[in-house]
């Protein structure tokens, strides 16, 4: 589903992305792990294009994010042909970003009405349903404001979902949760991962990637620096550096 | 066009003693005069921005000599000058005010000058042409807020209307130069103002403007003072010493408008 | 449970203070209403006269249009300074600096004479008399409403910038085009920040519009000065006209604590509305 | 590296305004250079003449007191307004209320004419001639700068809004007085919130001052209108006015963005300021 | 230090505390837990009377915060009385709360400059050592948004200490911050602790509590439930409230 080679990301001077190769399957779940500052955000933002990338190729689904080939070189896409792309990845990020005038029923709602132009009917069926299937089928008309950061995370989910999304993109959904309301957010994600959704999440969590992901990818410095299934990778880290990080916070 | 400024005033300073003056303006010593400097050349503020110069200016210090008073000319809105000798701001008003009789509801004048009005265009080949107050009729008019035209048209309005014509189209301007530029710039046929005014900037305006037809009336034109000011007699007493002398002829010559001269002042002189 | 009874802190200041304003207001209402000057009668004549009420209309009518076109062009400007595109940035930072920069009086009196700088106007095909096609309620619009959009479009922008990016970005991620997001996402969010300044605005607008009279349009004011230069009544008319201002602005208040409330939605915290901020209570003597 | 050499985007829409707004500037600058009403002789020879320079040196006088009385009694008006006193706040919001809703001009001549309501003013001791205490000079101080402080008032609430709840409260648990915190911790930070429209409001100011000519008080406006009153150089008046006063605003506007960056400070993330806060490119053909 | 009895608190008609009885010796540390709106925030806000209580009695080192006693009655204090109370206690807040125009240096010395109209060298050498003691000796001209949140909670803790309080309160001194970090917070209280600091301290960090504190008080619904040592409440809680509790979040 993702498959990045050799991906190189710079802000100014500072290089933020020294080469990432990575591969996500279909129907898998993929963790990133990694110190703050390692890049991981900045490489989830490269995949749906809220950055553009300065080298290798980073392609979704088969196509290249951003860019098409035609006769043998790369072309930049339009706005509006990376909005298309975009409205197929959905993300959640670590703040909600929940449209703070808009209730609960129509931040989801709202994709579905403008770029996927669903009748208005069927976009509020199928909200609702999300909604439900978050666990908050009584919070409808209820606005961002009025909701514990739980039940913000989890619209959030239910808003990417309603774009009915390929692939899903996490950055550490409950790192702004206080500790009772994490499980709420987790218990969706493991749902989604149980359906066979493609996911790339970025977690502290340890104990959760090591039940859920397929594989678990450990980044630092800009750099993946091992990856492998999650009992092999957070048990037998070959990598020192992964060992160390791992000290401090398991 | 440039600015001309008239050599200081030559005024007689010799007081007539037998003018009674009020007792609280003896004791002030200083006769205020209220003026809106922007009506050359009945009144302008000189080259130096501070100075009013004018008629009104110079017949006002002549007048203020005459009575035994050192005179102070302060500029003013036009608006504000009649309400400003209630307030006692000033003690009389001398800013080209033509007496009317709505004007003598509030206060006295005394009369000094008789001017008529005038029509001016815009000067260009085959422009408007405007003999008489009649020929208004269907045309855009533009004035100046506050004068007595603006009821001349008030009542030349009627006879259209009367007489079946085309209504006039006025424009009233909160100043002289906004309607001399709605004349300029076509958006108005035709001004009407004072002739000695009307005269002074067809002169000044680079050949734009140009005085059309005949002036019509003789509107006196007075010095404002409280309505029942004793101060009205004393200023008759001291205009008509000033012509009698000569004084008021020099300072209308000065700037050419002998023609509105007056030879005898009145109280209270506006036509019915 | 154990009651606090407790003797509050005096506070004389407190009651000084009050007992001040309440006779200075009714001094002040007592000499209002007894002194002559005021001329009374004449206000009560002269508030519903119809040239009074003609002004006023001119004056809603350019207030009303003028605002709405000022807004939706300072929107423009607006997006287009805060543009990525160089040439677009710089012609909203140009336009923002000279309307600001001129006084609204001489962008009157240029649109109402442009005839005298041009006399016939030739723009491609069109090919008119300047005054046929700019009349002077085209030209108080023009001379307002352009006024208006530079400074808000500064309003606009700082409403903008108060919307944090994350919403932005939740809505490209959601796949929303530039145009959507800005629509739909962003300007509602930005609306209660730019709702007050813009409060603030239109009353002065209401102000505004009488500058109209330096082209002869008589709006509120400048039909009483028109009337009081005749008649010489002055402080009643200039009384008749503020009470005219003061309703309008009372209902533009009322309008603009509605719309902030409608585009407060959402916003407030539930427990912040039994809680408004609180802040020092400096002006009473402790 | 595998290096990333696309062909970027064709824009045509792009490259299509640039050449039409460059055309149009080219066309307009040659039209107003060469178009001989403008009179750009008069403007050269009146832009520094003694009667310009003294009414110019009269509106930044003007501008700069009001402006700084406006803004203190602003903050005193907006402070007394969210007081939790009910009549401080009573009679704040009566302030705002009543100098908001009633034009300045009337204001301007309310002070100066107040003899004609009040021949003498008794204050307790004070006892003068109302022409005496208030000189025009006064007059038009008094209404320009009682009417700025209501505007004022309002922009300086919504400053003090602006700042979290929690920095008032973190200066309580640290023992800091009331009127501390306000001076020492929320209005520091409501400044950032308070200088965009305050810039606004001066540049306004600016222009506003001409009211004053109501007065008779020459200020830049009215000397150049007393000026071509008698000389007939309306249009080349007028533009040495524009000159002037485009020339303030654009150093106005620079003193408004040090004072924006002055108290930016510590507020834009590091990471920020390499990343402006990205806008739709509306106006754009795509 | 302080000896709360029957303390009640209500919002409107919301009874929030309910009568806490609660007694912190000098020199202790008392950590204060228990769910989500049972009030420990409250509760902490009327202990340096940031709230007014409505009934029941608080005093901190055998002063009435808020009143005083004269001729038998009670009698409101004035602000700048008030003031003079809280300057004794300092408090650390869940999001610091850093003054954001001010560099980490001028925030710590700002209150002993005003309050306690110490000489501008004098607060600016112990500003400094203050923050030399949290570990930011470095960051002395830094403002806070250019500081991690575990930096500007050390100087949230250094601008308290600033004030040489009696008495220390914290509400989730950590639950703003990313897991990295938060050690860094709490090796700091964890000093103050064996310094003999009287603290109070709201926390979710059950690690923490046990290692560092006294006595643990557990609060549900605006009453104290049980209070006891931590090895005692957190192994064998007496009450089926606690236990529920406990093992949501342990
Ligand atoms: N817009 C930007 N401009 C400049 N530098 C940036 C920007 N965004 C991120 N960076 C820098 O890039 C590096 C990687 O940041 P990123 O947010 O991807 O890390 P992360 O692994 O997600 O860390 P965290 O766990 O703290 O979220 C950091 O050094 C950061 O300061
Ligand atoms: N200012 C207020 N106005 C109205 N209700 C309030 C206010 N502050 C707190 N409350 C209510 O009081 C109750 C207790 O709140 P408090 O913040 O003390 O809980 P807490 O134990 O600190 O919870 P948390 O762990 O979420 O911080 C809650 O129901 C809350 O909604
Ligand atoms: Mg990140
Ligand atoms: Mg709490």
């Amino acid at each position: 589903m993702i498959v990045a080679t050799g991906v190189h990301k710079r802000y100014g001077t500072l290089d933020v992305l020294k080469g990432i190769d990575l591969t996500v399957q279909r129907g898998e779940v993929t963790c990133l792990i990694g110190p703050s500052g390692s890049g991981k955000s900045t490489f989830l933002r490269c995949v749906n294009r809220l950055e553009r990338i300065q080298g290798g190729r980073l392609a979704v689904d088969g196509e290249l994010m951003g860019y098409k080939t035609k006769r043998g070189r790369l072309h930049e896409l339009r706005e509006d042909e990376i909005a298309a792309q975009r409205a197929q990845i959905g993300m959640v990020f670590q703040h909600f970003h929940l449209f703070a005038h808009m209730t609960a029923l129509e931040n989801v709602v709202e994709a579905p009405l403008r770029v996927r132009k669903v009748k208005r009917e069927d976009a509020v069926a199928q909200g609702t349903a999300l909604l439900a299937r978050v666990g908050l089928e009584d919070k409808l008309d209820a606005y961002p404001s009025q909701l514990s950061g739980g039940q913000q995370q989890r619209v959030a989910i239910a808003r990417a979902l309603a774009m009915e999304p390929k692939l899903m993109l996490f950055d550490e959904p409950t790192s702004a949760l206080d500790p009772e309301t994490v499980g709420e957010v987790l218990d969706v994600i493991r749902d989604l991962a149980a359906d066979g959704m493609t996911m790339l999440v970025v977690t502290h969590e340890m104990g959760f990637a090591r039940e859920v992901a397929d594989t678990v990818v450990f980044m630092d410095e800009g750099r993946v620096i091992e990856s492998g299934p999650p009992d092999e990778l957070l048990e037998r880290p070959a990598h020192p550096r992964t060992r160390e990080f791992l000290a401090r916070v398991l | 066009g440039g600015t001309d400024t008239p050599d200081a005033p030559t005024v007689s300073t010799k007081p007539v003693s037998e003018i009674a003056v009020p007792p609280d303006l003896e004791a002030k010593g200083t006769l205020t005069i209220g003026t809106d400097a922007s009506y050359p050349p009945i009144e302008f503020m000189a080259a130096d921005g501070k100075t009013v110069e004018g008629l009104d200016a110079d017949l006002g210090k002549a007048l203020a000599a005459t009575l035994g008073l050192k005179a102070e000319v302060q500029h003013a809105t036009f608006d504000s000058i009649l309400p400003g000798l209630t307030t006692k701001k000033f003690d009389v008003g001398m800013s080209g005010f033509t007496d009317t009789k709505e004007r003598e509801k509030t206060v006295d004048f005394v009369t000094y000058f008789s001017a008529g009005t005038s029509f001016f265009v815009k000067a260009q080949e085959g422009g408007t042409v405007v003999n008489t107050l009649d020929d208004l009729c269907g045309r855009t008019l533009a004035l100046q807020k506050g004068t007595a035209q603006v009821e001349d048209a008030a009542a030349q309005q009627k006879q259209c209307a009367a007489a079946g014509k085309p209504a006039i189209k006025v424009m009233t301007f909160p100043d002289q130069p906004g309607a001399n530029l709605a004349v300029v710039s076509g958006r108005a046929d035709v001004g009407m103002t004072d002739s000695p005014v009307a005269a002074y900037q067809a002169k000044q305006s680079n050949g734009q403007l140009a005085v059309v037809g005949e002036p019509y009336g003789s509107a006196p034109y007075g010095i404002a003072l409280p309505k029942g000011s004793p101060l009205a007699t004393a200023i008759r007493a001291a205009l008509k010493a000033l012509i009698v002398d000569g004084t008021y002829g020099e300072i209308l010559a000065k700037y050419g408008i002998e023609a509105g001269a007056i030879t005898e002042p009145g109280i209270n002189q506006a036509a019915e | 449970m154990q009651p606090i009874d407790a003797v509050p802190v005096r506070r004389p200041g407190r009651w000084i203070a009050a007992l001040a304003v309440a006779l200075l207001a009714a001094a002040v209402v007592r000499s209002v209403a007894t002194n002559p000057r005021f001329q009374w009668d004449v206000v009560g004549e002269m508030l519903f006269s119809d040239r009074i009420l003609h002004g006023l209309v001119l004056t809603l009518e350019l207030t009303v249009i003028a605002m709405v076109a000022g807004v939706a062009l300072g929107i423009l400007v607006a997006v287009a300074r805060m543009s990525p595109n160089k040439l677009l940035a710089g012609a909203g930072a140009f336009y923002v600096w000279l309307f600001r920069g001129t006084p609204v009086l001489v962008q009157l009196l240029f649109w109402n004479f442009i005839a005298a700088l041009y006399p016939t106007i030739e723009l491609g095909p069109i090919h008119a008399d300047a005054n046929t096609l700019i009349t002077p309620f085209m030209a108080s619009l023009l001379g307002l409403a352009l006024n208006q959009a530079a400074y808000m479009a500064e309003i606009v922008r700082a409403g903008i910038l108060s919307v944090p990016e994350g919403q932005a970005e939740a809505a490209s991620a959601l796949g929303l085009s530039r145009a959507q997001t800005l629509r739909r996402i962003v300007l509602p969010q930005a609306m209660r920040v730019i709702v007050p300044p813009t409060g603030n605005e239109t009353i002065s607008m209401l102000k505004t519009t009488s500058l109209v009279s330096v082209i002869a349009s008589s709006d509120l004011l400048y039909s009483a000065q028109l009337i009081y230069s005749q008649s010489f009544q002055q402080i009643p008319l200039l009384i008749v006209v503020c009470i005219w201002y003061l309703a309008i602005t009372t209902l533009l208040s009322l309008g603009q604590s509605m719309l902030e409330r409608r585009y407060g939605r959402g916003v407030a915290r539930a427990r912040r509305e039994t809680k408004p901020m609180r802040l020092p209570n400096l002006a009473v003597a402790r």
